[in-house]
């Protein structure tokens, strides 16, 4: 069993239950084990960054404090959001960078008899403990129902692998951990080109407009490129576009139907745990679709393969230069 | 200048590296404080300890020995002998009850002014938090090294 | 070759004379140092340490300077001189023939760098004279020890070495092969032509690169005074300026190079198609055995080893088999040459910045993003497309094309530095895709850099043929249409900064124009050579202005884009500077160099052979006989490891002996920083 | 802003905007980490890589640009770090690592602060947000929607009925806020922070 210390997020307990209810039914099987923060509070998502920047990383940072406090041994902190993830790892990173901001801090926390060291603790997204901690073996080993013929689209959205201050990503734009992990559990990786282009985040509350046509934008692709279903690391990406998909529809006239689970879910789901105790039917855009096609045990052929580029079609006479050296690069690490 | 302690540094640099750092440093326009003194040698390789003591006796508060990168170096390797002197050096002093860290080795490149500058300026605040080496005043070590034809007082600045 | 002491004059006798000479350098010193005061306290305060005369003045290296100090030693009787001025890497030389001139030995002046490591990096002025004046009391007591010395000079081998074929190497080894001396060409490849035997045309004149390389390469191959080793690496260099012995090793061709006459049979027969990622940039193939293109030199195939079916699985042999000279030699082993050169010039060159590590620009995602490499293939008759400018499908014409600048350079997240051709690759990208497929061409740049001879004038002509340019730095190349219009076509996602609006431009073919980057053995290149890289991984010059050919390591001369990105003007400038330094080496058939060589005082020697194993330039011998140890200035390069390892004293260092650093040691703590009281 | 503006406004007598030359480095400095925004080679990145530049009155660069000419009011009355969504794609992208996304919070401070701001929906929700967080210590969007909405979007609620329905209907949204056990703890936090960047 691996020990983490977990930092929920507000989240967690109300618009993404189905993120933590499915997080808790796959941790056991790969052995990780969490262990939440007592008395944690909200990260202040990107709200309070722009009101005042201290009182801003001083409520972040008095969770690092709980935390460490807490930790008993190990430095490891977990956030599913990435938001979460995103703050923590910021106000740790810009208390190192800039040790008199780091001092401020503490003299806010002083206030409440916390302090933190920064760099003590290690911030982590739970994907990327996953993916490098857990090891893509471990999932594999778990997989009792592979997803078969589902066309998934990996969509991670932009604070996780942005701006990634400890460089814990294969990419900032094309990071390639998500398709990883979704091949593992036997599902068919949509090519998706904005898996790091934003939902739209709290636009959705301040320019309505301008966060539609950004949902619009990736349901849009993922609905071209025929998925049946997207999957997030996201609690707000989730909201976004499946909470909003119905305002977008209605706002551009259009009939998306693109339910978005997430990633969790669909372990869970490849794990052989039953869809109620993963949160299913919890999302607005129903994935009855994704059930149906699981339920339906389609005889051991080999799925189709992915479509061939273009280019390969047309026999092409000059080779191109068609390499990811971020998956060489990642291999190496995964397989561990 | 201000009656805060300033620590006199003698630095030792070679003919091909760290010479060419301090220049570049120069060329550049990069401050550092002016505490320390650099003599020129052609190879880190070329420091003898005796140097080292020499300058501590003579009223150096720290000193800085500067070199190619390990596998940089002019003479292929000879810097690396200045590293095994160097630890030495600091068993030494140790011996003599003082602290190592008024020694340090610093691996400067021709291209690495900037470098050079910030080494010597941490170096410089290091020593001065350590205060004065009062070597050669009250302490029978320095007679052994300090036989200096020149005293201070003989040359009133 | 020796390092003879001039015997009359035994170290700091009091009889010393000396004067201090300090230079303002304009406000470059005078600025920050109280010159006059320190001038002034030198003569005062160090007359008893043989100062008999101290001096400032405007500029000490200029004529009128130089000659101050003549008239001094001539009629001050000085026999030390101490120049309190910039970096000896400056203007020793110019101060010691001053000295030579009025006769003095020009090794017992001494430089004291007082605008490097003073004047220009301390503001506290008081601080600041201080430490002049310390620095300046330290070069005394050095001088003071300091024992006239004779140049040691060594013979210059009048062979050179050439390392790289490129078009700055070209230059360099026809040069000096013309002057009638003799040079080895050392080339990776199998052919010689570098980088500009890839290009099409070549801006601003857009004439045909191959029409005026080949004839260059040409005669490199058949030059009487020119020995080509291509598909050969140099692995070793030993020795120093005018003597070096080069160890190269020749890779086995698998082809008898007498034997074959470059008929090109075997080529046609080998049945193995590969990817050609050197010549080709990865757009077309080669055979298993081939010469990279047509005009190679020499005309001489290679058998590419790592893909030939025969090594593969011991069959096939077709090549051999057609041979009409049997000049096909499976067995064929590498070869290691050892040559002597007096002098070496690198020429290596550079590499294309891999565009692949910018993803949002899609190269290797999206088929239709191609580098600038591949687009010279690509616009090159040549090529694998006889000069048909279409899509990766191998069919299509572009009808818009956008070329985007500053790929991988200026760029802190990659190449924090300007790569100098791209502009100027991109605008001549722009003319000739417009002429030769009336594509709409866009051009999205951040500054355009068209400095020196006719640049300006072509960005003019690109500007009048209606090419569009943007300028802004591309954020995104992307596949995902937003519109109808966008569909099927890359989109360029841009701010287009002087309108300040955000654009997203469709076009059919994108062209990065990748920046050059070092390559990437360098740093061990440099290494072998004993030369060092910039931070960027440039070869290091002499001096950035004022030697921008030679390096800190005597005899070793650099070239084309190994010193930092330039095009090929400037490339062929600097291959023939190169050249006719390493020209006048050979005319003056032997050099003057730093008698700084250690030496061993054989009675004081206990044959204890502590030194024996420190050097690593094997200059040291042991005589058992006599049971002491003896040094061989010859090979001695200087370091003075074994002087410091010497438990008895015995080995002396000229230039850097104990007595001298001891000395400067005293002469710099004389005064302490915090003793010394501000000066009015 | 288009041009003729600029010059109409520093042509006006009673504006100092075009002295202010100050205001670059007071950004930078109220800036959390290293903000390198002297570094600004106006090359556009950041404009272009953002997705919701089209809304944007100024793109990143140009407010820039506008800082380092001094035009304070003009750019703390801009949208642009309003419409800024955090996605810190021109972050990674920028070729003088800038932390723009960390300027953009910046500038909203002080546009609230010399309370510039054109439309009061964004700094009403981080206000109302913020509220409830330092109430509860937690998030409560319960209370946040229906503040916000009905003051800011009376005319959505129908189309945002059957969201707000789904959410409730499937516990996704709590009608009561949780609160924190140590809220004084974290007040008291708050407090001294809120000290602390006033003296700054």
């Amino acid at each position: 069993m691996s020990d983490y210390i977990l930092y929920p997020g507000c989240s967690m307990e109300t618009g993404a239950r189905a993120y933590y209810d499915s997080l808790k039914a796959i941790s056991k099987p790969i052995g990780l084990n969490l262990k939440e923060i007592d008395d944690w509070n909200c990260c202040g998502a990107t709200e309070y960054f722009g009101i005042s920047k201290t009182p801003a990383y001083a409520l972040i940072a008095r969770n690092l404090a709980l935390a460490s406090e807490q930790s008993n041994g190990t430095r490891s902190v977990v956030a599913p959001c990435s938001a979460c993830y995103l703050n923590l790892a910021k106000a740790d990173y810009y208390m190192r960078e800039q040790p008199k901001f780091g001092r401020s801090i503490n003299e806010a926390l002083a206030a409440g008899k916390l302090s933190y060291t920064p760099g003590s603790l290690e911030i982590h997204h739970l994907l990327d403990v996953i993916i490098y901690d857990i090891g893509l073996d471990v999932v594999e080993k778990n997989v009792v129902r592979p997803l078969k013929g589902l066309r998934v689209v990996p969509y991670l959205g932009c604070m996780v692998p942005r701006p990634d201050y400890d460089h814990r990503w294969s990419d900032h734009e094309f990071p390639v951990e998500l398709d990883m992990l979704l091949k593992t559990l036997g599902a068919e990786v949509v090519d998706y080109p904005l898996k790091t282009e934003c939902c739209g985040g709290h636009m959705t509350q301040i320019s309505p407009p301008t966060a539609f046509e950004m949902i619009r934008r990736l349901i849009a692709l993922a609905d071209e490129r025929e998925a049946d279903v997207m999957t997030t690391v996201c609690p707000m990406c989730q909201l976004n576009i499946d909470g909003y998909q119905g305002e977008m529809n209605h706002f551009f006239g259009t009939n998306y139907h693109m339910p978005i689970l997430f990633f969790t879910q669909l372990m869970g789901l490849a794990f052989g745990i039953e869809p109620k105790e993963l949160g299913f039917g919890l999302e607005l855009v129903s994935a009855r679709n994704v059930l149906d096609a699981i339920g339906v045990q389609a005889p051991p052929e080999t799925p189709p393969a992915p479509p061939k580029r273009p280019r390969k079609q047309e026999g092409l006479p000059m080779p191109s230069p068609l390499i990811k050296p971020q998956v060489e690069a990642l291999k190496k690490v995964v397989t561990k | 200048m201000t009656n805060s302690f300033e620590p006199t540094i003698i630095g030792f640099t070679c003919n091909w590296c760290s010479y060419r750092a301090a220049d570049l440093a120069g060329t550049a326009r990069i401050k550092y404080p002016p505490n320390v003194r650099l003599i020129r040698l052609m190879c880190s390789g070329r420091l003898d300890p005796t140097f080292v003591f020499k300058a501590l006796a003579n009223g150096a508060d720290g000193v800085m020995i500067t070199g190619c990168h390990p596998g940089e170096c002019h003479y292929i390797e000879q810097n690396y002998k200045a590293l095994r002197r160097f630890q030495l050096m600091r068993r030494t002093l140790q011996g003599f009850g003082i602290e190592p860290a008024r020694i340090r080795l610093v691996w400067a490149s021709a291209a690495e002014g900037a470098r050079f500058a910030s080494e010597v300026s941490s170096f410089i605040e290091e020593v001065r938090a350590l205060g004065p080496l009062h070597w050669g005043k009250n302490d029978n070590v320095s007679s052994a090294l300090t036989e200096a034809p020149i005293k201070k007082e003989e040359v009133p600045a | 070759m020796t390092a003879n002491l001039i015997e009359n004059t035994s170290p700091a006798d009091g009889r010393e004379r000396i004067g201090v000479y300090v230079c303002h350098c304009g406000t470059n010193i005078a600025g920050v140092v109280d010159v006059v005061q320190v001038a002034d306290w030198a003569a005062k305060q160090l007359k008893h340490r043989g100062v008999v005369i101290a001096r400032e003045y405007k500029f000490m290296c200029s004529s009128l300077g130089q000659e101050l100090i003549e008239k001094d030693i001539k009629e001050l009787g000085l026999n030390r001189v101490i120049v309190a001025a910039c970096s000896p890497h400056l203007h020793e030389k110019t101060f010691r023939t001053a000295c030579a001139n009025a006769g003095l030995n020009p090794f017992l002046c001494e430089m004291v760098s007082i605008r490097e490591q003073v004047s220009w990096v301390h503001t506290d002025k008081a601080a600041a004279t201080a430490k002049a004046k310390a620095m300046i009391s330290g070069g005394v007591e050095r001088v003071r020890h300091q024992v006239p010395l004779e140049p040691m000079t060594v013979p210059i081998d009048p062979t050179t070495l050439v390392v790289g074929g490129g078009i700055a190497g070209i230059q360099s080894a026809l040069e000096i092969a013309d002057a009638g001396f003799h040079v080895y060409l050392v080339e990776r490849e199998p052919s010689i032509g570098g980088h500009m035997a890839q290009f099409d045309k070549t801006f601003p004149t857009l004439d045909c690169s191959a029409c005026i390389l080949t004839p260059k390469m040409f005669s490199v191959g058949s030059h009487p005074n020119i020995t080509l080793l291509t598909w050969s690496e140099v692995e070793k260099v030993e020795g120093y300026v005018g003597n070096f012995t080069v160890t190269i090793r020749k890779k086995a061709r698998k082809i008898d190079e007498e034997l074959c006459t470059g008929c090109g049979i075997c080529q046609e027969k080998c049945p193995k198609k590969v990817i050609d990622n050197v010549y080709e940039a990865g757009l077309g193939y080669r055979k298993a055995v081939y010469t990279p293109f047509p005009q190679a030199i020499p005309n001489r195939p290679v058998v590419d080893v790592d893909n030939c079916t025969y090594y593969e699985k011991g069959t096939c042999k077709a090549c051999e088999i057609f041979c009409p000279t049997k000049a096909i030699v499976f067995d064929q082993q590498d070869k290691i040459l050892n040559v002597k050169v007096g002098n070496i010039i690198l020429a290596t060159g550079y590499e294309l910045f891999d565009a692949r590590r910018m993803p949002n620009y899609g190269y290797g995602r999206l088929p239709n993003v191609f580098t600038s490499l591949e687009i010279e293939r690509l616009t090159n008759a040549a090529g694998p497309t006889n000069g048909n400018i279409v899509l990766r499908d191998g069919k299509t014409t572009p009808k818009a094309v956008g070329i985007i600048h500053c790929v991988g350079s200026r760029d802190k997240n990659f190449n924090n530095y300007c790569s100098v051709i791209c502009c100027m690759q991109s605008l001549k990208f722009a003319h000739i895709i417009h002429e030769r497929t009336g594509a709409t061409i866009y051009n999205f740049y951040i500054d355009i850099r068209a400095a020196f001879k006719d640049y300006d004038e072509f960005y003019q002509r690109v500007l009048e043929e209606g090419t569009l340019f943007v300028r802004g730095k591309v954020a995104e190349v992307s596949d995902v249409p937003r519109t109808e219009s966008e569909k099927g076509k890359l989109i360029i996602q841009v701010e287009d900064t002087l309108v300040g609006k955000q654009r997203r431009i469709p076009v059919d073919m994108v062209v990065l124009s990748a920046g050059l980057e070092p390559r990437k053995d360098t740093r061990e290149v440099a290494k072998t050579f004993g030369i060092s890289c910039s931070v960027n991984g440039w070869f290091i010059e002499k001096h950035p202005k004022l030697d921008p050919i030679a390096t800190m390591t005597e005899g070793i001369f650099i070239a084309g884009c190994a010193q930092g990105p330039k095009d090929i003007p400037a490339s062929v400038a600097q291959g023939a500077a190169a050249a006719a330094r390493v020209l006048s080496r050979i005319e003056q058939k032997q050099m003057a160099l730093e008698p700084v060589r250690a030496s061993v005082i054989e009675e004081k020697c206990s044959g204890c052979r502590i030194c024996n194993g420190l050097c690593p330039f094997n200059a040291i011998t042991f005589h058992e006989d006599r049971m002491v140890t003896e040094i061989n200035p010859a090979l001695c390069q200087g370091c003075g490891t074994c002087v410091a390892a010497c438990p008895a004293g015995a080995i002396t260092g000229t230039g850097f002996s104990n007595d001298q650093i001891m000395a400067q040691i005293e002469g710099l703590l004389m005064l302490n920083v915090d003793q010394e009281p501000v000066a009015a | 802003m288009t041009d003729a503006q600029l010059v109409s406004s520093s042509s006006d007598p009673d504006s100092k905007q075009d002295e202010d030359l100050t205001l670059l480095k007071e950004v930078a400095a109220r800036t959390a980490g290293i903000s390198n925004l002297e570094m600004c080679i106006q090359c556009g990145t950041c404009g272009g890589s953002c997705p919701s530049a089209a809304d944007m009155d100024h793109t990143p660069r140009r407010l820039f640009a506008m800082l380092r000419a001094g035009l304070r009011e003009d750019a703390l009355k801009s949208n642009t770090p309003w419409i800024c969504v955090s996605c810190y794609h021109c972050v990674v992208r920028c070729p003088q690592n800038i932390h723009i996304t960390d300027v953009m919070y910046t500038l909203k401070g002080m546009a609230i602060e010399a309370k510039l701001c054109q439309d009061s929906t964004a700094p009403d929700f981080s206000q109302t947000f913020i509220g409830m967080v330092e109430e509860f210590g937690r998030s409560f969007e319960m209370g946040l929607a229906s503040a916000h909405y009905l003051k800011h979007f009376p005319l959505r609620l129908p189309s945002m009925l059957p969201m707000g329905m789904g959410m409730l209907s499937k516990k996704r949204m709590n009608l009561t806020p949780t609160r924190i056990k140590h809220m004084k703890q974290l007040k008291a936090i708050l407090k001294r922070a809120k000290e602390l960047e006033a003296v700054q």
